[in-house]
């Protein structure tokens, strides 16, 4: 009786007690919300072009961030090194192609999956060989990001938002939209619309399989600049990323692996239910529940929607 | 009494029946209110040109596709739908219009399966491959083998099916279904993608395993030609309904289904 | 003449004994439902003796003849020994006959009983039914198929073993007092030679003959009911009979049938057999597929095998014959034995043959050579069905290529003025069914049997037969012109499948010749040469040339031999379809009709003789799926070069 | 070349059906056997033993629990490592409610424990596929691993919140902790191993390995025949995670002779994962040869400096492995995306038909 109680209606009852926790616990659910599914929609970006399931999105953020900060380190002024930083990630999605996806074309899906896998590997020793195991600090100050929070009274109580969590939210949107524009406005979107249709399609459009390739990659590869950024400014910038990155799953589970408005919404729903989860339920069995309970969460959604959010009813045929 | 008297006579009552069986996909009408009959022992055909319906049909009798409409009636017993497994269960076998076998596993293997039904071995028993599993093991080892051996496919029992040319393909597929030892078996157009010569060995396989197993054979083609000749009786269907039932030759001077082969606008 | 072959002289009396002595060893293994099903001596009696009960009550009598129509079966086996049991005499069929070629034997012989394997052999049989009014019963081994057919005479073997099984239980003595009446000079069997222009005869062979000649081999090869054969060539013909059924019954060895055509590698292989027969044309194909195979090897591989396989030629043969070799000759030869040629005999299934025999043909001196250079003890017999085969058999350690060996055991020989070879043996047959005429002409009164072929003792006393006295010409300068000779050194090549000559009163020799689709088409992939067809590679250019190549190599092999030196092939042409039996151009045994050839391609011989460059041809094809269609085509004819004769050459 | 199958023949089904029905496979399996089982115990150094060849055997188990769920029935899982530290966890409880019991009877009970939480996971198969399954998986390894962390019962409640395992003996010779030696443990574990291995290779050659096969290729016609997919699949749950379980009770009581939450976190997972698919998915022996290989290659890099005569830091040793292995790990899958097991399969066909190519 009591552990029904405590389930069921203790945490809506200390919601209405204290709405502005609420509301924190919401936004800074939405502010997690927001950077899973900035790395959502790295591998959604790849998954869709090239049927890939990118396991090293991941580590491709903290790589991105270690190379920023790295450089920076090395005396590159920040913003040069950021625009470095981005040609290496072109080099890597050109590397990644060349290496990878073109010996490997036409395998079975989790071939591929275990290349990136490999790739997670080299992209790991690369990193901590080049830049050493420790973790660094994100160079946001330099970058001209914001730094302390705004303090909002309300509901009888106060909401603390971080600036950079609003900076972060706004070039996540950006990012967002740019991407919408790309995909919808030019040629190399059309076609990698249609390279997530059919193949032949994309290549009657005039434009080879590894240009879009490289360009995906290349285009996951700033998002995961972006996000690394982001992350590194709220925290460190360590290879402890990487496991975190892998909260991403679940938000792809929830928006389908195709979707890119998908990976945002289901982003979104992920950070808030965790932290709710975490905030509210997880003292009932000691705390710590942030790790599965995204994943609960997506599995329960997966048993009664198994083609996600916004995916479309499977009618299997023989 | 002649070769044709004796396979006339062998037909007996109705053992499977559809009545007034609609079935729609996403307000798409796959199959309107089609009925009849399967007697026993007997070849029945359904034929009708491309996406009239056939291989619906076919997925309503065993169970992949439940009709929103309509029942069927199998041995006496009325299904609203079928499920495949309880259908597998009651001895409707079948073949797949694209190869649906498990490319992974030998020819030998693959049949195998078809005996799963009929096995009982448990995990114990087939991880210490006691006795009992050892025995159940040889003793469908044998019926398959008779199969293989009817089906003329000993020479490719160890090769894996996907290395296999398309028509010995079918024929392994024709031997899994036979492994379930069906009364009814449904063949999803099993000429299809043939040459002439395999086209003619397929009939005289289809016709002997009707001849040989007493299996009564339901099967769809497209195409007119073949099927006429080893069918006892046909039905015509064209857009999801019925235009025509009757033997060969009745069938073959039916205005409608002339009509519809020759694509006469509706 | 007579030769006392003791008490056991008729096959069931063997029977009986093998039942009784190793009754639990195995006669018979069939490759049925995956596995290898195997018959013991003991269980193959008792079907024996079901059968014959069923037999008798069916009204087979003594002398009565009945048609066996199958592949190699135990049924088939037991249903022979069966009828000789009630003393009546099995006619094996060739089961590929078409339906018209069996209508002769049945009412030569009279047949009333058959036993066929299964629906396609019954179809025949009721197919000629209307001609055949003795034939009254028809059991067929295979039920498949055969459910709805009415016609009463047709039953199945399984009814007949249960009419059988209730006559043997009624009598139970009944068949060893069949058996006890039974003497060696009963016939045993009958064979139809396979007439390539009269009509076919019926060859009658005894119980003695048989098993006299079986024995007189096995002893000189020391076969044991050890040995073990694979039984894959059809049962009608004597070769056959021999070594799966008089062999076996003689020294109770084990004979295994494959499971179908297509997987007689793979089951000879399995089974390994100890002892072996193959025709020419069968190793030959073997050799080409082995070719075939070396040549998509990598090229590590290609070079080991060309470089070891030079190694056997030079000293497998001697080895195999255990004359002297060097040690290092040795050592390399058995490095070889472990890297290639050891691989290649498990690879051809012939790991554990101790002898094989090849007879039929004379084989090419070089196909003969290869097989005994990796090892394999292969060796040439001569024989024929009027013979119970075994004439000459080479005994180990004197094996030439170009010999069939000496007389075996209780053979004599002579030979005619114009060379034909003449044969007394304990093995010969009884006579040619219901044609004293031809008995009398091939048999004379002191017993000789004329063989109508060419040939002569060498100083060895080994038996060369050149051709067939009949086919064996003179160019109009009086060379001596032996057609078949020059064919099989043509037909050793790979890529040449068939060669047809001509000379006979001619003033040089030419030669038509079929190109190896398989062999050619393989080069010519090799060598990204595009073609369409047979027809179409055939008139490439770059084919004509390698098979010039391959006749002026004969020529240079032919100019060594002083005899036939003069009959060197001078031009040649690419025929424009494949020889086949179907036309009437190739015996059942796959001879080729010279004659007929000659004849149907008359214009094709003259201009070769004219001297001509080309010559236009039209002709019905038939395709493979039955069809027929006609072609045209310009065929070109080749010169080849010729060489001066060796003895000539010393000379200058 | 060394196949020399001539006279090889059958004339029975159990013959023909036999696990080795090559001689040569037969006498291979022989050699190998005794060599593990005799040679390498009188002749390996501990360091052979406890850092090469028991993390081998162990880890070829757990690999060859996740190919039976993902190599022969085709489900993707990410679990392995939480359903390893299942069975270790359950070993521990298990000695210390039945401290009498024997070991090894108990390290095989664990085994069940680790099936009974992989059907629980395994439920989500019956409604997805795919990669969304490998998904629903990680949330059994995540929620696991929190369980071994936020469960201090589980360790009873150690400071350390570690296992240590206690010394066992059988027949009076230590076989678990500190003082057992390498020799005792590397022979219980290869004995373990091959038992289960050899079950493991008997289920897949009979009705059931055949029908998670069936199941792997096509699960709609499988369906259509008579298989049952939940029954099937659930099934395979759950013997893949008894082979799981074992091996991480092993890990700990054999192994490594005590153990974190942290053995048995994702990377683990990911390990056991690589093995399978750099060894061949559905072959036994890949996973061995995956384990040899992913658990060797770093041995041999991190050493082959010392060879060489290099000096390098060890941490850019370990930096540079980890580059090395991913580099290999694409390379393997470029070479052969069906693993070592089909380059070994490609190698006996080419012996078996030498000197022919084909």
């Amino acid at each position: 009786m009591h552990l029904l109680y405590s389930i069921f209606v203790d945490p809506f009852m200390q919601m209405g007690h204290a709405p502005d926790l609420l509301v924190q616990t919401l936004w800074d659910g939405l502010v997690s919300g927001v950077l899973y599914a900035l790395i959502a929609l790295g591998f959604v970006l790849i998954f869709k072009a090239s049927g890939v399931f990118n396991f090293a999105q991941g580590i491709m953020v903290v790589f991105a961030a270690l190379t920023l900060v790295g450089l920076n380190e090395h005396g590159v002024p920040a913003y040069v090194a950021l625009a470095l930083t981005v040609v290496v990630m072109l080099v890597l999605a050109v590397a990644v192609e060349r290496a990878i996806l073109r010996p490997l074309v036409n395998q079975p899906e989790i071939i591929l999956f275990m290349a990136t896998f490999g790739l997670t590997y080299v992209l790991i020793g690369l990193g901590e060989l080049i830049f050493g195991g420790d973790p660094k600090v994100m160079i946001s100050g330099e970058l001209g990001l914001p730094s302390g929070s705004y303090r909002i009274n309300m509901l009888g109580g106060y909401v603390q938002l971080q600036k950079i969590d609003i900076a972060a939210a706004i070039i996540a949107s950006l990012m967002v939209a740019g991407l919408g524009i790309v995909f919808n406005r030019t040629r190399i979107g059309r076609a990698l619309r249609a390279v997530a249709d059919s193949h032949r399609a994309a290549l009657s459009v005039g434009i080879s399989l590894e240009q879009i390739w490289v360009v995906v990659w290349f285009a996951a590869g700033v998002v995961a600049l972006a996000t690394g950024i982001m992350w590194g400014a709220r925290s460190n910038v360590s290879f402890a990323l990487e496991i975190i990155a892998l909260k991403a799953l679940p938000v792809l589970i929830l928006g389908g692996f195709t979707s890119i408005p998908g990976a945002i919404v289901g982003g979104l729903i992920i950070g808030v239910g965790e932290k709710m989860g975490e905030f509210y339920w997880g003292p009932l069995v000691g705390g710590g529940i942030e790790s599965w309970f995204a994943y609960v969460i997506a599995l329960v959604f997966l048993l009664f929607r198994p083609q996600g959010l916004f995916g479309e009813r499977i009618i299997e045929r023989l | 009494m002649t070769e044709t008297e004796a396979r006339a006579q062998r037909i007996g009552a109705p053992v499977l029946a559809v009545e007034e069986v609609s079935l729609t996909f996403g307000g798409v009408r796959a199959l309107t209110e089609v009925s009849f009959d399967v007697r026993e022992h007997e070849v029945r055909a359904i034929i009708g040109p491309n996406g009239a319906g056939k291989s619906s049909m076919l997925n309503v009798l065993n169970g992949f596709y439940q009709p929103q409409h309509g029942i069927i009636r199998f041995r006496g017993r009325e299904f609203r739908g079928m499920k495949p497994h309880v259908a597998a269960t009651m001895g409707i076998g079948r073949t797949f219009q694209n190869i649906a076998l498990f490319r992974g596993m030998t020819v030998l293997d693959n049949i195998m399966v078809g005996r799963n039904l009929k096995m009982r071995g448990n995990l114990l028993q087939e991880a210490f491959w006691l006795p009992a599993a050892r025995r159940e093991e040889i003793e469908h080892r044998r019926a398959v083998e008779e199969i293989i051996d009817f089906l003329e496919i000993q020479h490719i029992r160890r090769t894996p099916v996907g290395q296999l040319p398309y028509g010995l393909q079918k024929r392994v597929e024709l031997a899994r279904a036979l492994a379930m030892e069906p009364s009814v078996l449904l063949l999803d157009e099993p000429m299809a993608g043939m040459n002439l010569e395999e086209k003619q060995d397929m009939c005289r396989f289809v016709l002997d395993v009707n001849d040989h197993y007493g299996t009564t054979i339901v099967l769809i083609e497209h195409d007119m030609g073949v099927v006429m000749d080893i069918s006892d009786r046909v039905v015509v269907l064209d857009y999801g309904s019925k235009i025509a039932d009757g033997t060969p030759d009745q069938v073959r001077s039916d205005q409608a289904v002339i009509d519809a082969y020759l694509g006469v606008a509706h | 003449m007579a030769a006392d072959i003791g008490a056991l002289d008729t096959f069931p009396k063997l029977l009986l004994h093998h039942a009784k002595v190793r009754g639990a060893r195995p006669a018979i293994r069939e490759k049925d439902r995956g596995i290898w099903q195997t018959w013991t001596w003991t269980q193959l009696a008792d079907e024996v003796r079901v059968l014959a009960c069923g037999f008798a009550d069916q009204g087979l009598k003594r002398g009565d003849h009945m048609a066996l129509v199958g592949d190699n079966r135990p049924r088939i086996y037991a249903a022979m020994c069966a009828a000789q049991c009630l003393g009546a005499v099995p006619v094996p069929l060739y089961q590929d006959a078409v339906a018209a070629e069996m209508a002769f034997p049945i009412q030569n012989a009279e047949i009333a009983l058959a036993v066929v394997e299964d629906q396609e052999q019954v179809d025949k049989l009721l197919e000629i039914l209307p001609q055949c009014p003795t034939l009254k019963h028809i059991y067929y081994d295979n039920p498949r198929g055969l459910r709805h057919y009415a016609q009463p005479q047709l039953a199945s073997y399984d009814r007949l073993r249960e009419i059988g099984s209730e006559a043997a239980k009624r009598d139970p003595g009944f068949l060893e007092r069949e058996i006890e009446k039974g003497a060696g000079d009963d016939p045993a069997a009958m064979f139809f030679t396979s007439g390539t222009t009269a009509t076919p005869k019926g060859v009658v062979l005894t119980h003695h003959a048989l098993i006299d000649r079986a024995r007189a081999a096995a002893e000189m090869e020391g076969l044991t009911d050890r040995d073990v054969v694979i039984a894959y060539l059809p049962p009608a013909w004597i070769g056959q009979n021999i070594f799966s059924y008089a062999q076996p019954f003689a020294t109770g060895y084990c004979i295994c049938c494959p499971e179908s055509a297509e997987t007689l590698m793979t089951d000879m292989r399995e089974i390994g057999p100890s002892y072996y027969f193959a025709p020419p044309r069968v190793l030959e194909a073997l050799l080409t597929q082995v070719s075939i195979r070396m040549e998509d090897a990598g090229r590590f591989k290609r070079a080991l095998y060309r470089h070891f396989m030079d190694v056997a030629r030079r000293v497998g043969g001697a080895i195999l014959d255990r004359k002297p070799v060097g040690m290092a000759q040795r050592l390399h030869y058995a490095l070889g034995d472990l890297l290639v040629y050891g691989p290649l005999r498990n690879v051809l299934g012939m790991s554990r043959v101790r002898v094989a025999y090849t007879a039929g043909e004379a084989i090419g001196p070089d196909l003969f050579r290869f097989y005994r250079s990796i090892g394999i003890n292969l060796k040439q017999l001569y024989g024929s069905t009027e013979t119970s085969v075994f004439v000459c058999v080479q005994p180990n350690g004197q094996v030439k290529a170009d010999t069939v060996g000496p007389a075996v055991r209780g053979v004599e020989l002579k030979f005619t003025p114009q060379r034909e070879l003449l044969i007394r043996s304990p093995g010969l047959f009884r006579e040619y069914y219901k044609n004293p005429q031809a008995t009398e002409q091939a048999k004379d009164a002191e017993g000789w049997f004329h063989t109508g072929d060419a040939g002569y003792l060498d100083a060895d006393g080994h038996l060369k037969i050149i051709d067939r006295v009949k086919d064996v010409g003179r160019l109009d300068d009086r060379t001596l012109f032996a057609p078949k000779y020059l064919e099989n050194k043509l037909k050793f090549f790979p890529y040449i499948k068939e060669a047809v000559a001509f000379g006979h009163a001619r003033d040089r020799v030419c030669a038509f010749i079929n190109i190896d689709m398989e062999a050619v088409g393989n080069w010519a992939e090799k060598r990204k040469l595009a073609y369409t067809g047979y027809v179409d590679l055939a008139s490439r250019k770059e084919v004509r040339d390698l098979i010039t190549q391959c006749v002026e190599q004969v020529n240079a092999d032919l100019a060594a031999d002083p005899e036939l030196a003069g009959s060197q092939i001078h031009r040649f042409l690419l025929l424009h379809k494949e020889l086949d039996a179907d036309d009437g151009e190739l015996t059942r045994t796959r001879k080729v009709r010279r004659g007929y050839i000659a004849e149907r391609y008359a214009s094709l011989v003259e201009a070769l003789y004219a001297g001509k460059e080309s010559v236009h041809v039209e002709a019905q094809v038939r395709y493979e799926d039955g069809r027929t269609g006609q072609i045209s085509a310009d065929l070109s004819i080749c010169d080849a070069r010729s060489f001066p004769p060796a003895a000539a050459r010393e000379a200058a | 070349m060394f196949y020399r199958e001539v006279g090889q023949y059958k004339t029975s089904y159990a013959a023909d059906q036999a696990l080795l029905p090559i001689l040569q496979d037969r006498i291979g399996i022989a050699v190998i056997l005794l060599i593990a089982f005799v040679a390498v115990p009188l002749t390996a150094s501990n360091f052979a033993l406890d850092s090469v060849l028991i993390p081998i055997l162990v880890l070829s188990l757990a690999a060859t629990g996740l190919n039976l769920l993902t190599g022969y029935t085709g489900l993707l899982s990410l679990g392995t490592g939480g359903f390893m530290g299942v069975g270790a966890f359950a070993c521990y409880k298990l000695t210390t409610f039945f401290p009498n019991v024997n070991i090894i009877f108990l390290i095989l009970c664990s085994g069940f424990f680790a099936a009974a939480i992989g059907t629980v996971f395994g439920l989500p198969s019956l409604r997805i596929k795919g990669f969304y399954l490998a998904v629903a998986t990680l949330a059994a390894q995540f929620f696991l691993s929190w369980c071994f962390i936020r469960i201090p019962w589980l360790y009873n409640y150690n400071i350390s919140a570690s296992i240590e395992v206690p010394t066992k003996t059988m027949f009076g010779l230590a076989v678990t902790g500190p003082t057992a030696s390498s020799v005792t443990r590397y022979l219980i574990v290869l004995s373990i191993v091959a038992a289960l291995v050899l079950m493991a290779a008997n289920l897949m050659r009979g009705r059931i390995g055949r029908t998670w096969m069936a199941v792997r290729d096509m699960d709609l016609a499988a369906e259509l025949i008579g298989i049952r997919l939940y029954q099937t699949k659930l099934l395979a749950f759950a013997v893949s995670s008894f082979y799981c379980g074992v091996a991480g009770a092993m890990m700990v009581f054999l192994w490594l002779g005590n153990a974190e939450s942290e053995s048995f976190n994702i990377n683990q997972s990911f390990l056991i994962l690589f093995m399978v698919i750099i060894g061949g998915l559905g072959s036994l022996l890949g996973s061995f040869l995956g384990a040899a290989l992913i658990w060797g290659l770093p041995i041999v890099l991190r050493h082959a400096p010392d060879y060489l005569g290099l000096h390098i830091r060890s941490a850019t040793v370990d930096q540079s492995t980890f580059v090395i292995l991913g580099v290999l790990i694409i390379f393997f899958l470029i070479v052969e995306p069906h693993g070592l097991a089909r380059l070994w399969q490609i190698g006996k066909q080419k012996l078996r038909v030498w000197p022919f190519p084909y």
